[in-house]
């Protein structure tokens, strides 16, 4: 066999460590348990077995005990208890990213990745980050569901159709991991496939600059913003403005409230009557098959980089 | 005889019960009581269900086994409703970007002020 | 309790498979008998088709690239085994065949309580079968056995309706069974048959009854959205009009999770019988072997988000999944201990229905402990939808209830057919399936760690090695699984007969003749002893 | 133990574990019916959560004095076919063929209603999505997932009416060649519980569907 045979995964990420420890111990706890009873059986199946074709079997055997019972109720119940909280304590923290994680933008198409970068950097069933540094994926699918899973990060998350999920590691080596589509996609499936390459911050920041031919995301979102006429309305104060409305609460028609985060965003470029905002008529039109998924990204990294922080405002 | 036979005023009774309560929920409807126009027109459709299944389906004098199933029923269908719904309604609570907070990265970032 | 009819020579007396001959008494005949082996045919059939395309997709996986076919290809392949064999063979395995064939003679009963609808369920699952069988036929379906939307309404054009039409169909097949099992447990009960008294196979397959009752109409109106959906192109489940494609999933795992029970607590119930049968001691702990299967049952449908943890379900939903599908692993274990238990100062003997009993505690005790670790959520983030997952449904579902239903023919089948097979072939046969089968999964599971993902036609170089190993198991279960085939056909004509009761077993089936006459007992038995009474057994050999 | 009496069938003992026999399927076979109708209603539930406003927008689109009407044509027919039951009980021939026969008409008259007053309309006004849908207000594509579900779910119960329709008139001629007796009406009161359930499941169906949010 010409090829390496690995046995376990390699450990490429800050969450890493935390599950396979959890895993140690469910394997320890399955060997042990497995063990236990294949040895009483076995135990058992020797020490009882019939000697003669008419043996007699023993009579009065005691065949119920609460104590037993109970015990092998309770120590179960432990054992699961202890699964159940360490395992929701990682899964909780994996959850939520970091505040300062660098955002990169995934979309998932039959049968490829396609990966943005902030300034605006594309790769192709490839995702280059650097070590040690919080990454968050916010992800969109064209068309049906995928899964970004990348095993050597412990890490996957489903990746939907109109809707945004996200998903955070911090790798910490260096080196090219594979990325899988892990939920079953169509003909293509287990071709959508590709690498996740760990790079040292100062080589990541030279090939994030190296070979961008023009605009950053947020910028060929600002040439979407004039070019789909979002300006004529929006730079008037026909409708609301975008300065520094990322992040912020919305007050809405309906008495609600809501984040001006990437999934309300999105929701207003294609629903527009869904969510009006609080003093404004609904008389925007639907862009829904207007702009594809690459577009409201741009868009979505343009009004975040009108400011989301106060005394960081940016100029529209 | 192996079946309860009703008397047959009872039969009458009940479908004048269903008439007026069909009537009432009608009507409410035409009255603007906010969110609680769908809770009194279900309560009132849970009312004329019990009326149906009790007496014209003789569930009251049915053995309690017809009861269990009954109950059965409506009970893993409220699983099913509260379980799924309690995911739809639960989705957008955790908003990775306004929650959690790594310690070892806390930044200069305030959360907005809620409001 | 011995009639001395027994005592005649099988072809002299008339029981259910002489009475009457001709195709005609088979295809119209109400005997819940002859429907259970109508079901044993045919899910024999289909499991050979599913079992087809299994080593075809393990041929394929012997290269990383694809040794035989397109990836196209291979993805109707698994969806044709996934959905065959988890609708027309698994689920209706035990249920259909030794449901049928056992539980009005268990208890006492003349037949089920509603025998054309029992009939009627046969002529409704072939139809489903049929139609199913068509769809791969005209060119297959390529959604996996979960028909996953927006997948399988808005983006693939193979044989969607025709696939789901026809579980759709089946579905009412298990509804019609369900209902009748427990029609037939509550109102057909010899007398002095009281709850207690029951043989614990019954207690199963009551509580796989009421998933079917209470499970199946979801997976149907489910399927019924899908085929609309795809037919007048609206959106209840498409998000691109609106819909949540994630309220499919719920819908669907519904079903479908507890349907893992529907295949797995028949399994126990057999198993049961076995042990204590085996060890010629009454079961360990009855009430709470009885009961947990009730626990699985109806706690087995509050589990089936951990389907879906890493799927964009609320994180909140996920934790509640999670703990809830904790809960659900300790009727399992509870039963583990209590067979085990049984065992102690027993007097075992290894015929080959032990051999396939032991083994099923073997398996199902490594397939539960793996579903701990799907259970937890920081576990299940990396390992759902790899090979992780695979290798733990089939520990269960191969390892547990193929293993089970295989102890349970091969321990009923005198009663079945009236005559003994040759036990020596049986071990063996028995023995190639347990090494087969862990040599096919086992790998699997460090596969899944690894990271491979299910559904994969071609896969990176460095797995290569356990896909090969994996194959080369698969062919030893296949030859395992070929082996039973052939001595039980030959034993229905030249197997010795057994007589009533080979293997000295209690419970009311071996107290009428083998094969049993039409009505099972020439007069109704009355009962008056719990079940597994083997000290009885014990008196009764010490006065021979 | 073979009862020679041929109103209970060979697999029981006497015609009390028949009767029960038979109404404990019966039920079982109705709580299979409200995990059926459940699923969609769960769905609703879900949708309607989502998208309260479009949901309530889309319900007033719905004519609902037409469904009430029809609730009350469908309770009267769960009267007349609880007088049927009644009727075979007591052994009344007559009356049960007339009772029958009202039941059976007053349900064709809610079918007639919902096809031709209902979703003929609902089809010329462009609401029925993927055949012909035209709403274009706010929400379209919010309302249309309405009038699936409106659609679906009122289809559904339809072909179940359809459904009891068939199986009554086999009873009436059955009925009328004097099958049923005190002692033997087991399947008119089977007929009782499955009309009666349906009635339950539009009486459901009507608040749902039609009486969304206040409107005036």
């Amino acid at each position: 066999m010409p090829h390496a045979f690995p046995l376990f995964p390699v450990q490429a990420s800050s969450a890493a460590p935390g599950v396979d420890h959890l895993f140690y111990f469910l394997t320890a706890v399955s060997v042990f348990f497995s063990a236990l009873i294949f040895l009483l059986i076995f135990y058992f199946a020797i020490k009882y077995r019939r000697r003669s074709k008419d043996e007699a079997p023993p009579k009065n055997q005691v065949t119920n005990s609460i104590p037993l019972e109970v015990l092998w109720t309770a120590i179960p119940m432990v054992l699961v208890a202890v699964m159940f909280f360490w395992g929701a304590d990682i899964f909780i923290r994996d959850a939520r990213a970091p505040r300062n994680a660098t955002e990169i933008f995934v979309v998932g198409k039959q049968w490829m990745w396609h990966i943005e970068h902030t300034n605006g950097k594309r790769e192709i069933n490839a995702l280059h980050i650097p070590v040690n540094q919080p990454i968050k994926l916010t992800m969109t699918s064209q068309d049906v569901i995928h899964d970004f899973s990348v095993p050597a990060f412990r890490m996957k998350m489903d990746v939907l159709p109109d809707r945004y999920t996200t998903e955070w590691f911090e790798a910490t080596r260096t080196g090219k991991f594979h990325l899988f589509c892990d939920q079953y996609c169509g003909m293509g499936h287990s071709l959508m496939r590709g690498w996740v390459y760990v790079m040292k911050p100062e080589d990541y920041e030279r090939w994030l600059r190296s070979g961008v031919a023009g605009l950053t995301l947020a910028d060929q979102g600002e040439k979407l913003y004039h070019q789909l006429g979002c300006i004529t309305c929006h730079g008037t104060g026909k409708g609301p403005a975008f300065v520094g409305l990322y992040g912020k609460p919305v007050k809405l028609s309906d008495g609600q409230t809501v984040i001006a985060d990437d999934a309300y965003l999105r929701e207003s470029i294609l629903y527009p009557t869904a969510q009006i905002v609080n003093g404004y008529s609904p008389i925007m039109p639907t862009f829904k098959g207007q702009v594809s998924e690459d577009q409201l990204l741009q868009l979505i990294a343009y009004i975040k980089s009108l400011g989301s922080i106060e005394g960081n405002t940016g100029t529209p | 005889m192996v079946e309860h036979i009703a008397p047959k005023r009872m039969y009458f009774f009940v479908f004048g019960s269903l008439l007026v309560l069909t009537l009432l929920t009608w009507r409410i409807a035409y009255v603007d009581l906010g969110p609680w126009n769908t809770v009194v027109a279900l309560a009132i459709a849970v009312c004329k269900a019990s009326l149906v299944a009790l007496f014209f389906m003789h569930l009251r004098w049915s053995g309690s086994m017809m009861r269990i199933v009954v109950c059965a029923a409506i009970f893993w269908l409220a699983i099913m409703m509260t379980l799924t719904l309690g995911d739809i309604l639960t989705r957008n609570l955790v908003s990775p970007s306004h929650g959690w907070q790594s310690p070892a990265t806390v930044s200069h970032t305030a959360l907005p002020a809620s409001p | 309790m011995s009639s001395p009819e027994v005592e005649l020579p099988i072809e002299s007396r008339v029981h259910y498979l002489n009475v009457d001959y001709g195709i005609k008494s088979w295809l119209l005949t109400t005997d819940h008998k002859r429907i259970g082996l109508m079901y044993l045919v045919s899910i024999t059939f289909f499991f050979c088709f599913g079992g087809v395309a299994a080593i075809l997709m393990r041929l394929n996986l012997l290269e990383p690239q694809g040794l035989l076919v397109e990836p196209e290809t291979y993805n109707k392949l698994f969806s044709m085994h996934g959905i065959i064999m988890v609708f027309f063979f698994m689920i209706p395995s035990i249920p259909a065949v030794l449901g049928n064939f056992l539980i009005p003679m268990m208890i006492g009963a003349r037949d089920v309580a509603f025998p054309r609808l029992n009939l009627l369920s046969w002529y409704v699952f072939m139809t489903g079968g049929m139609l199913t069988l068509y769809a791969v036929i005209a060119g297959g379906v390529d959604t996996g056995w979960t028909f996953y939307t927006p997948l399988s309404t808005a983006y693939t054009n193979t044989h969607v309706m025709a696939a789901a039409a026809g579980v759709f169909i089946a579905g009412f097949s298990s509804i019609l069974t369900g209902m009748n099992f427990v029609v037939t447990i509550h109102k057909m009960r010899a007398p002095g048959l009281s709850w207690f008294r029951l043989p614990l196979f019954i207690w199963a397959m009551y509580a796989t009854s009421i998933i079917f009752i209470l499970g199946t109409p979801v997976i149907a109106i489910t399927l019924a959205l899908i085929g609309l959906e795809r037919w007048f192109h609206v959106g209840i489940f498409d998000p691109a009009l609106g819909g949540d494609p994630i309220l499919f999933q719920h819908m669907f795992w519904f079903y479908s999770h507890p349907a893992v029970y529907v295949m797995i607590l028949p399994s126990m119930g057999v198993v049961s019988e076995l042990i204590s049968a085996f060890s010629k001691k009454k079961i360990f702990g009855y009430h709470f072997i009885a009961f947990s299967s009730i626990a699985i049952a109806a706690i087995g449908f509050l589990v089936w988000g951990h389907h879906m943890f890493v799927s964009g379900q609320s994180l909140y939903a996920g934790l509640v999944f999670s703990a809830l599908s904790f809960a659900v692993a300790i009727p399992s274990a509870v039963k583990v201990f209590n067979w085990t238990a049984t065992l102690y100062k027993g007097s075992i003997s290894y015929e080959a229905p032990m051999l396939y009993a032991l083994g099923f505690i073997g398996l199902f005790t490594i397939g539960g402990l793996t579903g701990l670790y799907l259970a937890t959520l920081a576990i299940d983030q990396h390992v759902h939808d790899t090979y992780f997952v695979v290798a733990h449904f089939h520990y269960i579902m191969v390892g547990g209830a193929v293993m089970g239903y295989l102890g349970g023919i091969h321990y009923w089948w005198p009663k079945i057919s009236g005559r003994l097979y040759p036990d020596g072939w049986a071990r063996v046969a028995a023995i190639i399936i347990f090494v087969g089968f862990n040599l096919t999964f086992f790998p699997q599971f460090i596969l899944g760690y690894l990271g491979m993902p299910r559904r994969y036609a071609v896969y990176p170089p460095e797995f290569h090695t356990l896909n090969v190993i994996s194959t080369a198991g698969a062919s030893i279960l296949g030859l395992g699984y070929i082996i039973p085939l052939i001595y039980l056909t030959w034993s229905m004509r030249y197997g010795p007969e057994a007589g009533p009761n080979p293997w000295h077993a209690t419970g009311l089936e071996w107290t009428t003749a083998s094969p049993p006459p039409p009505h099972n007992f020439e007069e109704t038995p009355v009962v008056t002893e719990e079940p597994y009474s083997y000290d009885r057994l014990a008196e009764e050999i010490q006065v021979a | 133990m073979h009862n020679s009496h041929a109103v209970v069938a060979e697999q029981f003992d006497d015609r009390v574990q028949q009767h029960e026999a038979s109404s404990l399927g019966m039920w079982i076979f109705l709580a299979t019916e409200i995990m059926f109708f459940g699923g969609l209603f769960t769905g609703y539930t879900i949708y309607r959560n989502l998208y309260t406003s479009a949901f309530e927008t889309a319900s007033h689109l719905l004519n609902a004095k037409i469904g009430a009407f029809n609730t009350v044509v469908l309770i009267c027919s769960s009267l007349t076919m609880a007088l049927a039951v009644h009727a075979a009980q007591t052994g009344k021939r007559k009356r049960l063929i007339a009772f029958l026969l009202s039941t059976m008409g007053l349900g064709a008259v809610f079918l007639y209603i919902k096809f031709v007053l209902e979703w003929h309309h609902e089809y010329l006004d462009g609401l029925a999505p993927g055949l012909h849908f035209t709403y274009a207000g706010p929400h379209a594509s919010r309302v249309e997932l309405f009038f699936c579900f409106y659609f679906i779910m009122t289809g559904v119960h339809a072909v179940h009416m359809i459904v009891g329709e068939g199986v009554m008139t086999v009873l009436l001629v059955m009925a009328w060649r004097g099958a049923f007796s005190p002692e033997k009406y087991n399947p008119i009161e089977m007929m009782g519980l499955y009309w009666h359930f349906v009635d339950v499941v539009w009486i459901f169906l009507f608040p749902l569907l039609y009486l969304l949010g206040a409107r005036f």
